[in-house]
């Protein structure tokens, strides 16, 4: 790591074209650096020698806010690290919380919430999809995408009264009940993605260009995805069949049958053949939890005040991005003494420079597209 | 062009200064605790791996619990990069989830590291903690989890812990120049935001 | 063989063509001109503060417990009130709720005893100066005045 | 009057003017076209806010890109910068006067025509060279190092599927290959029993990729280099470069029709009784279709201004489609109705391709290029030769 300390691109510019080596400031403003990164390459023509990651520009000190808040009071702002999958930041935190209160969680509410955040892993990945895409050049799929997205934010909306940053689940359960129309809405949006999961699959999985552009492109294999600590669909593209859900069962998810999508060579094609697989089995959930909603109490029996004892828990779920952790202390107050969120996004942006190196410019947008990075959980 | 509201020239009186802020002003960042609450429960840990590191580490180990069902380790900080190394090489901790700290300024040893690992072979969670006391060096992990880089990075620009031998010690998140170590107890956020509501809205905060 | 006919007759991205070319179809069309045709907002909708009244009596349904105010986690409403030595209640003086800084999570008005406190489904409320953001009472009870949009 | 238009300098003059005028107003329409087209293959409306249906979208466009303010880096080689778009726009533009529009609209039948235009098309390169090296940016330097890559290289494929066509016309006259396709009675495309198709496609690719458009968009790779060439290009400048890449696309697309479409002749040129149909009927019922639209237009419009230009419209176009059915004005106007019919259909096609396919990277593009289109297009124009030499004798 330590070569690719780099000097700022200012100190530079005037060696532009006397050395052989180019450094490239790509972004924070980038058209294809997903917000707010900055990558500075250090490039032979157009090869990448070595990348270093600016971070740190939508820093909102998360973890401060949180010493500063009531139990409570700080779960809207989980909603807003990873703000495209705001339920399953929502979910964990909920949960590590009931893990301190050590507090059961009714049967309906668990299977909501189950059929809320496999919703929003459908919602987080069409955004990958259309994003990644755009980054590749295509322009289409972003807007058909978003036209999926929309109804899944539709869903979220008539639930909770939010579509982005939700706050839908509440510490010991739910706040809202289900409305009249949300079981047939969930059904239906799983039609819908079926029939036109069909249609990104033409658009782009046979095309020769697409295939050409993510096959072989930054490749992580599985002794890597372990040593960089790389999860979710970036790990399971390198073979390793490995999905909280199944490894460590939370929220039920031990009652579902579904598969967990692997491919072998961890390149960005078998990336993008995971998520979109991981969408169907997303579907399957939801129709078996739809189908198996149990009726009952929607919160459990947690006060109103809400005061874990002393102590400290760490519980992590599978978002859509990889492991989300949380790690509570707490001192027994009404505020967590300290919460520490292990975010996907950190952590696998990590291995940036592990998969760029000798790749192309083009290729570095492909990677950070594929790594399905959220600025707003990375910098937290 | 929207017609709103809050053009100058609606009759309506703009809304008047925010009324004195006293009911929030100063409220304590803790509240008190009025009644001892009880603990989380704490049993000991028992199985071949911590019968093993126990042998091993001995003394060095100074509990070996589950705590709410929780693996739990807790050592010495100088014993804490053996120990790692012990569960990656001998027990197929292969992966290192997190690594993060705690401020307790009250105690003697402030900060407690806190590494979680995971094992992809045996499907099982362990967490190592370390107090140590400010100033004094942490080994870096970096050489055995590249994963470590970028999280031991986060913790020293939080905390301003060091790491020895890591490779790229700088800050992550906050820019270069930043003064002090924003999740330190002593490190007050409520003041700095109440300033800058000051200077940038021309009102008071109500924090 | 056939792999290398496919290779020569562009058939994967003839078939990628062929996707686009149908989503031209005028009915497919997903664009909402937004301040021309409104979508419709939820029920449950979380958007701009309301503080209800009686419908009849037009007096304020708060009972000033400051539990909305406590639930804040921006701490952005400031609830004051006197006790009306008749009544032996308090009776709610001013209310101020700054809209700049409510993420609209809801928590205010899960908080209310007394469902005083709403969020509705109003959400516009951008204004051009950041004083305009914090609401009196008069406000909120009243809504801001419905915004009228020139194409 | 008469005699002033008898001179020979005259007609192209003034048709050289009329080209230098009309044309940034075409390019306009061309880019609102695109923009609709897209629109459409993306499920959205495009643009719909100035004027009914965003029609007059290019003029609000025209106006904030000369209003916007002028920036020139500080660092940059001043005069090249302000050279670049200016030898861009001046080629592009330049190629138009070859261009057979109809059998009587061209400014000149020069008997090297064709090989004036990839000539032009040649030198419209160094436009976008000298304008990334100028700005003295990274990105702009990597984006023209990438034109010149790839202008260099589809060029070859590109020649070869030209010599194919011109081959099989038998002249370097733009007028001359339309005239030996009216003789052979066939659309280049299709000659030679249909073998001809294999440089027609290799043409469209390899122009595509000539223009810098999607998929082989490489120099202005919106996602990697940001704008590439033209990143520090702003303003007027900055629409200089735009004019001059629709006008490369409009010569492409005219080169095309002419080699391999039949230029302005109209389709089965040979087959007299569709002629009737085909020349007067088509286009008037084109017209009139188009005005019953623009008529629908009128009604759904709620402001009164948008109702007068849409009405407008529809007078326009019911004039026009009442102008093809007058004889004289028919004969007039024919020619360059299906030369501008058949072009805007390969612009549509080229607008169809940026909606669909992902971007190439920089070494796949020189790998398709060197490994793939110029083996097939030498190929191909091998094998036409041989048939083209037993078939005709």
């Amino acid at each position: 790591m330590a070569e690719t300390t780099l000097a700022p691109p200012e100190v530079q510019a005037e060696t532009l074209l006397d050395s052989n080596e180019l450094v490239l400031n790509m972004g924070p403003q980038h058209p294809s650096t997903h917000g707010v990164l900055r990558v500075i390459l250090k490039l032979d023509g157009e090869t990448v020698l070595g990348t270093d990651c600016v971070i740190g520009y939508l820093h909102r000190g998360v973890e401060k806010i949180a010493e500063n808040r009531t139990f409570q009071q700080f779960a809207p702002y989980v909603d807003r690290m990873d703000y495209v999958a705001a339920v399953s930041n929502g979910l964990g935190y909920c949960m590590a919380v009931e893990k301190l209160l050590d507090a059961e969680v009714p049967p309906r509410a668990q299977a909501v919430r189950v059929i809320l955040t496999e919703l929003n892993r459908i919602a987080s990945h069409l955004l990958w999809l259309g994003t990644h895409a755009l980054d590749i050049g295509a322009i289409t799929p972003v807007f058909l995408c978003f036209r999926e997205r929309e109804e899944v934010l539709k869903i979220f909306e008539n639930y909770c009264g939010a579509r982005l940053t939700t706050h839908a689940f509440r510490i010991g359960g739910l706040q809202y009940e289900t409305y009249d129309t949300f079981e047939k809405q969930c059904l239906d949006l799983c039609d819908l993605m079926e029939q036109k999961l069909k249609e990104y699959h033409d658009l782009l999985t046979g095309n020769r260009i697409w295939v050409r552009r993510t096959k072989g492109v930054g490749i992580l294999n599985a002794a890597d995805c372990k040593d960089y600590g790389v999860t979710g669909p970036l790990i399971r593209a390198a073979g390793i069949e490995w999905d909280l859900r199944k490894a460590q069962p939370y929220c039920g998810y031990e009652n579902y049958d579904f598969d967990i999508p692997t491919a072998e060579t961890g390149d960005t094609f078998d990336r993008y053949m995971v998520r979109m697989e991981e969408m169907v089995q997303s579907c399957r959930i939801i129709r078996q939890a739809v189908d198996a909603l149990p009726e009952g109490p929607i919160k459990g029996k947690v006060g109103k005040v809400i005061k874990p004892p002393p102590g400290e828990a760490y519980v992590s779920i599978e978002a859509p991005k990889g492991e989300l952790g949380y790690y509570i202390v707490s001192d027994g107050s009404l505020n967590p003494y300290r919460v520490r969120v292990r975010p996907p996004s950190f952590v696998n942006l990590g291995a940036l420079d592990k998969m760029c190196r000798g790749s192309l410019v083009a290729d570095v947008v492909a990677i950070i597209g594929t790594i399905d990075i959220v600025l707003g959980e990375v910098d937290r | 062009m929207p017609d709103t509201p809050n053009s100058d020239d609606k009759p309506r009186p703009a809304p008047s200064a925010r009324p004195p802020a006293a009911a929030g002003a100063d409220r304590p960042v803790r509240r008190p605790v009025p009644k001892k609450p009880a603990e989380m429960p704490c049993e000991p840990w028992e199985g071949a791996l911590p019968a093993a590191l126990q042998e091993r580490f001995s003394d060095r180990l100074s509990r070996v619990v589950l705590l709410g069902g929780q693996k739990l380790l807790v050592a010495e900080i100088a014993a804490a990069f053996e120990i790692l190394s012990c569960l990656k090489q001998e027990h197929g901790f292969d992966y290192l989830v997190d690594v993060t700290a705690v401020h307790w300024p009250d105690k003697p040893e402030q900060f407690e590291i806190v590494w979680t690992l995971y094992s992809f072979s045996a499907n099982e969670r362990v967490r190592l903690k370390a107090g140590l006391a400010e100033g004094q060096p942490v080994p870096s992990a970096t050489a055995l989890y590249s994963s470590a880089n970028w999280l031991e990075r986060e913790v020293y620009d939080m905390f301003g812990i060091e790491f020895q031998d890591h490779p790229d010690l700088r800050r992550i998140l906050m820019p270069d120049e930043w003064e002090g170590f924003p999740l330190r107890k002593e490190y007050g956020i409520v003041q700095q935001d109440s300033d800058w509501v000051r200077e940038n809205l021309k009102i008071e905060s109500a924090q | 063989m056939a792999n290398l006919i496919n290779t020569f007759l562009l058939t994967d991205l003839l078939k990628g063509l062929w996707t686009t070319f149908k989503n031209q179809k005028p009915s497919k069309v997903v664009t909402e001109q937004y301040p021309l045709n409104r979508p419709p907002v939820a029920e449950r909708y979380r958007g701009a503060p309301r503080l209800n009244t009686h419908p009849e009596t037009s007096e304020t349904l708060c009972i000033s417990c400051n539990l909305c105010a406590l639930a804040c986690p921006e701490q952005l409403i400031v609830v004051t009130s006197e006790r009306n030595p008749e009544t032996k209640r308090k009776d709610l003086t001013t209310f101020t709720y700054d809209v700049s800084r409510c993420m609209f999570c809801g928590l205010c008005e899960d908080a209310c005893p007394v469902d005083a406190l709403e969020l509705t489904q109003d959400f516009e409320l951008a204004t051009y100066t950041r004083e305009g953001q914090i609401w009196d009472r008069q406000m909120l009870e009243e809504g801001p005045l419905p915004v009228r949009y020139t194409h | 009057m008469e005699q002033l238009l008898a001179n020979p300098y005259v007609p192209p003059l003034i048709l050289t003017a009329v080209i230098i005028l009309v044309f940034p107003l075409i390019a306009g329409y061309i880019v609102l076209a695109e923009r609709k087209v897209l629109a459409d293959l993306q499920v959205r409306l495009g643009p719909m806010r100035v004027g009914p249906y965003g029609v007059l979208q290019p003029l609000a466009d025209a106006l904030k890109l000369m209003l916007k303010e002028d920036v020139i880096p500080s660092q940059s080689d001043k005069w090249i910068f302000w050279l670049a778009p200016v030898l861009s726009t001046f080629t592009a533009l330049s190629a138009f006067a070859v261009l057979p529009l109809s059998d009587r609209f061209f400014v000149a039948d020069v008997n090297i025509g064709i090989l004036f235009i990839l000539a032009m098309s040649s030198i419209g390169a160094l436009g976008l060279i000298l304008g990334g090296w100028s700005a003295n940016s990274k990105y702009s330097l990597m984006g023209s190092l990438r034109a010149a890559a790839q202008m260099v290289s589809y060029e070859v494929p590109l020649g070869f599927a030209t010599v194919t066509a011109i081959m099989c016309a038998g002249t370097l006259s733009m007028q001359g290959v339309i005239a030996s396709q009216l003789e052979r009675g066939v659309w280049g495309a299709f000659d030679n029993y249909g073998l001809m198709l294999i440089p027609t496609v290799l043409f469209i690719i390899a122009g595509t990729a000539e223009t810098n458009r999607a998929p082989f968009d490489l120099p202005e790779a919106e996602s990697e280099l940001v704008a590439g060439f033209h990143t520090e290009y702003s303003g007027f400048r900055w629409a200089l470069f735009f004019l001059a890449e629709y006008a490369a696309i409009v010569v492409i697309s005219s080169l095309c029709v002419t080699l391999f479409f039949g230029g302005w002749l109209r389709p089965f040129p040979n087959v007299a009784a569709l002629e009737m149909p085909l020349n007067t009927l088509f286009p008037a019922a084109l017209f009139a279709l188009i005005a019953l639209g623009c008529s629908k237009g009128v009604f759904r419009q709620a402001l009164a201004g948008f109702r007068l230009v849409m009405a407008a419209l529809t007078g326009l176009f019911l004039l026009v489609g009442a102008a093809f059915a007058l004889p004289v004005a028919n004969e007039l106007m024919i020619g360059l109705f299906w030369f501008a019919f058949k072009l805007a259909a390969m612009v549509y096609l080229f607008i169809w391709y940026r909606g669909t396919f992902p971007r190439f990277r920089y070494d796949q593009l020189m790998d398709v290029g060197w490994r793939w289109l110029i083996p097939i297009s030498m190929f191909g124009l091998i094998l036409n030769g041989v048939v083209q030499l037993f078939a005709r004798g």
